[in-house]
């Protein structure tokens, strides 16, 4: 940071306790499956430094400018702005995009290379993350991808007015400039052909995903029209020629229905109704997803099953649903008696995927140097969960194949003076995403979203606490003066008789009822906006503030 | 002419010996049994031009007051004494010096001042005086000589004094003033008949003689007092010379401070802790401790201010008395501020009720301001002070286990005295405070909680009548005219009513030492007992009078009497006299 | 400026948990927050915890002003007295019960102002007691007047045209009263104001702890950062042990220097009544 | 037994009456989020119409809270509720606890995620205070805007029309579709329109707002662009069940309950049009919008709550009244 005073002690801890507290205090951070340093991000952003900010999640998802499109956004499910009475969570998602829009640039490390060779077979995620840490290492790598492409979900699985081609393209670039070598159109077809990859090289990573739909079983389904979601998607992504639609009817709450939903939208339908068994709470979708299809004229029918495929000559004409009951559990009953029918000519089934079941032979694990990794070991998730996974097993790899003993997280905590923030960033609203008019989303390849121009973002990216930064009062030092609690802009600093430490690890203080009480006055990390006031208060500058990084070092 | 009582005064200047010659003489009087009152009255400086007299009045029987009038005059100093001729009564003597002074007008020569009716003796003192020691210092001893021969004194007994009050000093010392007492005796003896004789019982026991300072001194000491802290103001510094010698004897300590501010506050810390502690000071150390007062006030803590009251406002008259700091001592603080004021009227009594003040102040945890006066304090008087060693009433009350639970420092009681523990002391802590506080003792500005604590702290004094030193009715009971006074006036007053009975007007007089609070039950059937009712007091405010008016509501004859100089009892017994004459109409 | 971890705070609690055991009465400090008293108040309670004086033994007396309200936060014994004079209810209360510990606490215009004159007194008298001066250059509880202390030139209500009157430096003074202990202590450091209490606690004698307290409400010359700008530390080589050199020392301006500037042992005003009350006691048993 | 009542509209009202008649020892506490004594919502465009006055628009009385020993806390919501140790908290943090609860916090215009980061130009016309602003302002207002196909919208262009205010209204299909009887819409409400002299445009959506001055220009998916001095747009009406994010009271739109007007949880009841409930008639989840339903399904509630066993019938109610005629709501065509 700019702001850090030279020579100053730059700690290095291994505690568990300080490792706890990254967990815990940085809810972002830690929901993010594959640990993207988010604080450190926005806070470049918030001081306009684009390229530091890319960086930063080049080096931690690998994949910044797709990621910042259709992240499944776990962070900020978590993000603290979004806690009781806080407002609404930081548009985490949208200011990586920010990053990677304002601060892409040539991604070039010094590798010196090993001379070790992995085969990785499949170029989706979670294989190009692998192939990414691998080649960083200096492995020599090679990509078996079954499509003319590389990208895999992210190529045909989803929409091109989410996720524009050329920024896969650039993506998946950044990581082949790396010296990874890809071979398309190469399908595994036979044990054999495994065998000759294990000779060929020292290790070989499955990344093979779930390009498979889930089916079920109801009567019906061989009518002409009824499709299944990856298919579908497949098809439309991949510019196949589709029957014209009308009336499209999509069963299923996960993102690939809403992406047919949406696509449908695009490919002219009119009436589109998506059904789900449960209710809109319990989509993974993200709410904006929801307000676009809402925005789109799409209609939601919830708490239904379907029951059967109406058609009429061999055609679909409409679906027969029973409608749902929720029990107390959490499970649902039908409710019988309650069948009715929704008019359709296209039904698309989207209720998931599984992993192709084409390993022949024995079994193979980590022993014969051969992994598995991304939606094939852990069946079908999200992209940043492929990306983490992948990112897993290549440290697996690495540590296998350069004997290292173990990966240590040592947690970097550098003094800072000031965190930069101020009380004012708190009434900063949620920046809202520009959209493009709804008469132009019906252009197949048109994305959405247009992206925060720069000075959306810097606002959004203030708005972010700056959860890793950790205030803490120097007990020894501290006058118990109070001068903290009276500029505090919120409850954030307590008089504390004691700190408790839950299970977890989290220290939170244990409010004094009274003054004899008072052991410590005690910084609230939960609460604490960053603002720094009490750091400027303090007349005996016993606070300090420092911020935590985390790494993960090799041990050999 | 034959005495049974005599008064002489030795009047000179500052240095003339003026008071050693009163001690001896007044020594001498007890030692034989004689009931003596000895006045000094000098001027504040030390020496030089100052004037100062000192009056020995003494007699077979009780003296109560200084009488009026002189029987000799002892003039050291010859323009100085002029003055005081006229306190001559008739028949009465001067001795002056004859030795051939340098040049002195007729108009300051003290000789040609003496009228007929007085008889004047002149005695070369200068020339006896250098005869015997050396030096002029000595007059007083030659003319002491001549005085014993002139009233046919016994001469052992001034002899034996002599020897006494000069031993420390050395037997030189004691030789030359015993050459000069036996010179002016011989001197006399050859030179004027005897033409007056003292009468006296030869067989009286030997007299205790002690001024009020020393009663208060001593009756401090004697229940308990172990710290004193003052700041030396005529005429109460003799006090503090007097703990100052004698507390470390009993492991206790005096301490000169800075000033009567650093005095009551040392007084008041000392207190704190649970040791009977005083002070003693004048109007002018009163005015600046009025503010640590308030303080003990609040605070509830106990102290007792001696006020040996001396002429006011401001410097005033350092060494005159007056009866003038009743106010300040009633009403001296900011706020409702109530404290304990005392007054006694005698020796006796500043020895009782020191003890009696210092018995309230612990028990009620409330200042007490013991009003004596330089007249009462200054006084030689013989009195029968039985001694009254370790005399402690009461003391501070201490709190049960079962208050020491949650203790309050100002709990609320029914008395409106809390119970108290003091530093050092296990089970419980506290702050006091002079700001306004609740219960605990800590701050608290709200009016209810001010209410309630003002309340307490008045309540104290509804409580404390109880122990109260009891009102003494004197003089005739079924009199018409009541007599109020308070403080050093009692014995001229008392003297005056005797006066008054002997002329056939009865009075009574209602004798209190206490000023606030009150029995408040005696003075209001007293006073509804009396057809007229005379306040006395050295004033010219009747500060007294103010007070009986308010509380009584009664219409008093006031009489004040802003003198310097001791109340005389014949003008007393003249005031009544015509009340009684008013009375009669 | 030094990181603090998780590890740090937990380790610092523990250590608070052991010295602030009973630390203060149930009474939030009246001051303003960050003011300089809390340190002084602090560095008391760490020293009397230190020397483990009784709760019962220890009287704390102040006079008025911000500083007057020590005696409410402390386990103890306090007298909240009346405007500069606590000194002299101090000296009573050493004398009548020498066994107690007792803190006189006041600020500039309480110590050097109204109970000016009281200083050299309790001084000369030597006792044993500890007088915290907490010098704020501004008398605060009044809401900003300028103080014996304050600046040439200082602003305030009462001087709108500028203070004309010199300062007093109270850490001169109480060196040429013939103070056996004077120290001066900075309430930013709250480590060296503990010690420096505990060490004027131990000594046998009047001490003088002269605090640089910094208002920050009203006093806008004289702050933490103003103090912070000048203050210094002795030569290494300094031997608290010079009355004439520690005069120059607490005379200097730049810097302005903190700590021990003189400690003399000689006996103490009860040492003396201990010494007359034994030579009585063989006089009358002869 | 202490029975909390979250929402004073006529569904609260009534149950907190139901219960007291049943039980007077049951302690009832009843919370309103408005200011205002608990009032009449249809009656509020009579009100800014000035047909009637502010004392008719008021369905209870201090009285009738004191006489029913019913505690009426007005201007106070909740946060959140905890099921499991049977608390409400008040937004100021206040803890209470309940034995029972109803919710019965009705719904409130929603706007969509189009319309959204316009809603600080747009009118809301809701409450009680939206009306007193309204009439404060609208005297100064000539041509108003209207958006969304409500039966209150219905209700608000009629009285924009008797206060002979310019309307354009925008339809989001080729007619406007009021969630009423068809023939009687057909007959009454399109003559009406036309009688009136609204203007009315078709097939187009409310897409932009922009605010110049005082004025606000209004621009549809079919570009076209109106000037206009007051925007009154939504989307449709939503159930307030904010409160229940954290719990797991089942919920679809609304609250789901049972035809004993339960919830999912033990004790906790929902009445009114925060409430939906699976009709066996529809085959579908239905939320029973309107004013006689929230006041039956709230004595449904109240009896349940006060232990007497009630069963809630569905059955149509709804009548609204345009220019004094009755119109039926289409609820069970």
């Amino acid at each position: 940071m700019n702001n850090q005073t030279p020579g100053v002690k730059i700690e290095k801890s291994t505690d568990i306790l300080d490792r706890k507290w990254i967990d815990i205090n940085i809810p972002c951070r830690a929901a993010c499956p594959i640990m993207t340093d988010v604080p450190g991000y926005i806070k470049a952003i918030s001081e306009g430094d684009y390229e530091t900010a890319y960086m930063i999640n080049r080096q931690d998802n690998v994949l910044p400018s797709i990621l910042g499109r259709i992240c499944s956004r776990p962070c900020e499910a978590a993000c603290r702005h979004g806690w009781d009475g806080l407002g609404d969570p930081l548009a985490i998602c949208f200011l990586k995009r920010s990053a990677a829009d304002f601060g892409l640039r040539e991604f070039a490390p010094v590798i010196k290379p090993n001379h070790k060779k992995v085969c990785i077979i499949g170029a989706g995620p979670a294989g190009l993350t692998s192939a990414n840490d691998l080649a960083l290492k200096g492995y020599d790598v090679t990509i078996l991808e079954q499509f003319e492409e590389a990208g895999g979900m992210l190529r045909f699985g989803i929409p091109r007015f989410r996720l524009p081609r050329d920024i896969v393209e650039n993506d998946i670039k950044s990581i082949l400039d790396l010296g990874v070598k890809i071979k398309t159109n190469t399908r595994i077809e036979s044990a054999a052909f495994i065998k000759e990859l294990q000779k060929q090289n020292d290790a070989v990573i499955l990344a093979g995903g779930c390009m498979l739909p889930k089916k079920l079983d109801i009567p019906g389904l061989d009518s002409k029209g009824v499709t299944w979601g990856l298919d579908f998607m497949m098809d439309a992504n991949r510019d196949r020629l589709l029957s014209p639609m009308q009336k499209v009817v999509v069963v299923g709450g996960g993102f690939t229905s809403v992406d047919c939903t949406r696509m449908a939208h695009r490919l002219g339908a009119k009436d589109i109704t998506l059904t789900f068994l449960f209710t809109r709470d319990d989509m993974t979708v993200g709410e904006h997803e929801l307000d676009d299809m809402e925005a789109e004229g799409i209609e939601f029918v919830f708490l239904v099953s379907p029951a059967g495929i109406e058609s009429e000559n061999g055609r679909v004409t409409g679906v027969k649903f029973v409608r749902n009951f929720i029990q107390k559990d959490k499970s649902i009953k039908t409710i019988p008696g309650s069948e009715f029918v929704i008019e359709a000519d296209t039904v698309v089934f989207a209720i998931g995927q599984e992993e192709e079941k084409f390993l022949p032979g024995e079994k193979l694990t980590a022993k014969d140097n051969f992994f598995i990794t991304g939606d094939f070991r852990t069946g079908a998730s999200t992209v940043i969960q492929a990306a983490a996974d992948g990112r897993k097993i290549a440290r697996q790899v690495h540590q296998k194949l350069s004997n290292i003993k173990e990966y240590q997280d040592v947690i970097t905590i550098t003094p800072v003076k000031e965190t930069g923030r101020v009380r004012d960033y708190d009434f900063i609203p949620l920046q809202p995403m520009d959209k493009i008019p709804l008469t132009e989303r019906s252009q197949k390849e048109k994305e959405v979203d247009t992206g925060f121009p720069r000075e959306k973002s810097v606002s959004e990216a203030k708005r972010c606490y700056l959860c890793h930064f950790n205030f803490q009062i120097d007990i020894d030092r501290c006058i118990y003066c109070l001068a903290c609690i009276d500029v505090m802009p919120v409850d954030c600093i307590k008089m504390a008789k004691d700190i408790h430490i839950t299970d977890d690890g989290n220290m939170y203080p244990v409010p004094a009822e009274n003054w004899e009480q008072v052991q410590a006055i005690v910084i609230d990390n939960n609460k604490c906006i960053r603002c720094g006031n009490c750091v400027r208060a303090c007349p005996v500058d016993c606070i300090s503030i420092s911020q935590y990084t985390l790494d993960i070092i090799e041990k050999i | 002419m034959n005495y049974k009582e005599l008064t002489v005064r030795f009047c000179g200047i500052a240095g003339d010996g003026i008071v050693s010659s009163s001690r001896i003489i007044s020594g001498a009087c007890a030692d034989a049994g004689l009931h003596v009152m000895v006045n000094d009255i000098y001027s504040a400086e030390i020496r030089g031009l100052g004037k100062s007299t000192s009056t020995i009045r003494f007699s077979g029987s009780k003296v109560y007051s200084m009488g009026d009038g002189i029987n000799a005059l002892v003039g050291l100093a010859q323009q100085e004494s002029i003055d005081e001729i006229e306190d001559i009564r008739e028949g009465g003597s001067v001795i002056y010096d004859s030795s051939s002074p340098a040049d002195i007008p007729e108009t300051e020569s003290l000789a040609s001042h003496i009228p007929p009716e007085v008889n004047g003796y002149g005695i070369p003192l200068k020339t006896l005086a250098n005869q015997a020691s050396g030096s002029n210092r000595g007059r007083n001893i030659v003319s002491m000589g001549a005085l014993c021969h002139l009233y046919g004194l016994p001469k052992t007994i001034f002899i034996n004094q002599i020897e006494k009050i000069f031993k420390r000093k050395g037997d030189k010392v004691v030789e030359s003033n015993l050459t000069a007492f036996e010179l002016g005796y011989e001197y006399c003896q050859n030179q004027y008949p005897l033409n007056n004789l003292f009468v006296m019982d030869k067989k009286a026991k030997p007299l205790q003689i002690i001024s009020g300072n020393e009663a208060v001194a001593h009756g401090a000491m004697d229940c308990g007092l172990k710290f004193f802290a003052g700041y030396p103001i005529t005429p109460a510094t003799k006090i503090m010379e007097i703990t100052a010698k004698e507390l470390p004897k009993l492991n206790g300590w005096t301490i000169q401070v800075e000033d009567e501010i650093a005095a009551i506050g040392a007084v008041l810390g000392a207190s704190f802790t649970g040791t009977r502690a005083m002070t003693a000071t004048a109007g002018p150390g009163l005015s600046l401790m009025s503010e640590l007062i308030n303080l003990s006030v609040m605070a509830e803590i106990s102290a007792v201010i001696v006020n040996v009251q001396r002429g006011g406002p401001a410097t005033g008259l350092p060494t005159k008395v007056e009866q003038g700091d009743l106010n300040i001592s009633l009403y001296g603080g900011a706020g409702d501020s109530p404290r304990v004021v005392m007054a006694p009227t005698c020796s006796k009594d500043c020895y009782t009720s020191i003890q009696a003040a210092f018995d309230l102040a612990e028990k009620y945890q409330t200042p007490v301001i013991f009003l004596s006066d330089l007249f009462l304090g200054q006084r030689l008087e013989t009195d029968d002070i039985k001694r009254n060693i370790n005399y402690k009433k009461s003391t501070r009350i201490k709190p049960t286990r079962q208050q020491l639970k949650n203790y309050q420092r100002y709990a609320l009681t029914e008395d409106g005295v809390s119970p108290l523990i003091v530093p050092g002391e296990d089970g419980a802590f506290y702050s006091i405070t002079g700001l306004a506080h609740n219960t605990a003792g800590n701050p608290n500005f709200e009016s209810e909680v001010h209410l309630t604590m003002t309340q307490k702290r008045f309540r104290k004094f509804k409580s404390m009548v109880k122990d109260l030193p009891p009102v003494e009715i004197i003089g005739d009971a079924d009199a018409d005219i009541g007599i109020a006074c308070w403080g050093s006036t009692y014995g001229a007053i008392f003297e005056g009513m005797q006066i008054a009975r002997h002329n056939g007007v009865k009075t009574k007089m209602i004798k209190s030492i206490m000023i606030y609070p009150q029995d408040e039950e005696s003075f209001k059937t007293f006073f509804a007992s009396c057809k007229k009712i005379i306040v006395f007091e050295m004033n010219f405010q009747g500060q007294y009078a103010a007070l009986l008016k308010s509380t009584y509501n009664i219409k008093p004859v006031e009489v004040h009497i802003p003198s310097v100089d001791p109340v005389s009892p014949a003008k007393i017994a003249a005031k009544i006299m015509e009340v009684n004459h008013e009375l009669t109409q | 400026m030094n990181s603090l971890n998780k590890r740090a705070v937990l380790e610092g609690l523990e250590r608070a948990k052991i010295k602030n055991k009973s630390k203060w009465r149930d009474i939030l400090p009246t001051w303003c927050p960050g003011c300089g008293h809390f340190t002084a108040l602090n560095g008391l309670y760490e020293a009397a915890l230190d020397l483990k004086i009784p709760e019962k033994n220890f009287v704390v007396v102040s006079g008025i002003g911000c500083s007057g309200r020590f005696p409410f936060f402390i386990k103890g014994f306090g007298f909240h007295a009346l405007h500069g004079r606590a000194l002299p209810i101090a000296t009573g209360i050493k004398i009548a019960n020498p066994e107690l510990t007792v803190i006189v606490v006041g600020g500039d215009g309480d110590g050097v102002g109204i109970g000016g004159g009281h200083f050299p007194h309790a001084v000369r008298n030597n006792l044993d007691i500890t007088y915290i001066l907490l010098d704020n250059s501004i008398y605060g509880l009044t809401k900003g007047q300028v103080s014996p202390t304050s600046p040439v030139g200082m602003i305030s209500g009462t001087t709108p045209y500028g203070n004309i009157a010199r300062p007093i430096n109270p850490t001169t003074l109480a060196l040429a009263y013939g103070a056996t202990f004077v120290a001066r202590v900075f309430s930013r450091e709250r480590q060296d104001v503990s010690d420096l209490i505990k060490q004027a606690l131990q000594h046998k004698g009047f001490s003088l702890i002269h605090d640089l307290s910094p208002c920050v409400e009203f006093n806008r010359l004289i702050t933490y950062k103003s103090w912070n700008q000048v203050v210094g530390k002795f030569p290494e080589d300094y031997k608290a042990d010079n009355r004439t050199l520690a005069l120059q020392y607490a005379e200097s301006k730049e810097p302005v220097y903190l700590g021990l500037f003189l400690k003399e042992n000689i006996p103490t005003f009860n040492d003396h009544v201990k010494q007359i009350f034994k030579k009585i006691d063989s006089t009358e048993k002869s | 037994m202490k029975c909390v009542i979250i929402g004073a509209g006529i569904a609260g009202v009534t149950a907190a009456e139901t219960i007291k008649k049943i039980n007077q020892d049951i302690d009832v506490v009843l919370i309103g989020k408005e200011q205002y004594l608990p009032y009449n919502r249809y009656r509020l465009t009579d009100y800014l119409c000035n047909v009637i006055d502010d004392t008719q628009l008021y369905f209870t009385s201090f009285d009738f809270f004191k006489k029913n020993n019913i505690k009426y806390r007005n201007g106070e919501y909740i946060k959140s509720i905890n099921p499991a140790e049977k608390t409400i908290k008040y937004y100021h943090n206040e803890v209470m606890g309940y034995d029972k609860l109803l919710i019965a916090t009705g719904g409130s215009q929603h706007l969509g995620p189009i319309l959204k980061p316009f809603s600080q130009y747009i009118q809301s016309y809701y409450t009680l205070q939206d009306i007193l602003l309204l009439k404060k302002f609208l005297p100064d207002i000539k041509h108003c805007v209207v958006y969304g196909e409500n039966l209150s919208n219905l209700d608000l262009l009629a009285g924009l029309c008797n206060l002979d205010k310019k309307i354009t209204y925008i339809i989001k299909g080729e007619k406007a579709r009021f969630p009423l009887l068809k023939e009687e819409f057909e007959q009454d409400v399109h003559y009406f329109l036309k009688n009136k002299g609204i203007q009315c445009i078709t097939n187009d959506k409310l897409v932009n707002i922009k605010k110049e001055k005082k004025k606000f220009t209004v621009e549809t998916l079919n570009q076209k662009i109106i000037k206009t001095d007051i925007v009154f747009a939504w989307d449709d009406s939503k159930p307030n069940i904010s409160l229940l994010e954290g719990t797991a009271i089942h919920k679809k739109t609304g609250i789901l309950v049972n035809q004993y007007m339960e919830t999912s949880e033990q004790d906790i009841f929902a009445a009114g049009d925060c409430a939906e409930i699976y009709h066996p008639i529809l085959k579908n989840y239905w939320i029973n919008f309107g004013w006689p339903n929230a006041r039956e399904q709230g004595e449904i509630a109240g009896k349940n709550i006060a232990g007497e066993k009630a069963l809630y019938q569905i059955h149509e109610t709804l009548t609204f009244h345009l220019e004094g005629k009755p119109i039926k709501a289409r609820w069970w065509e």
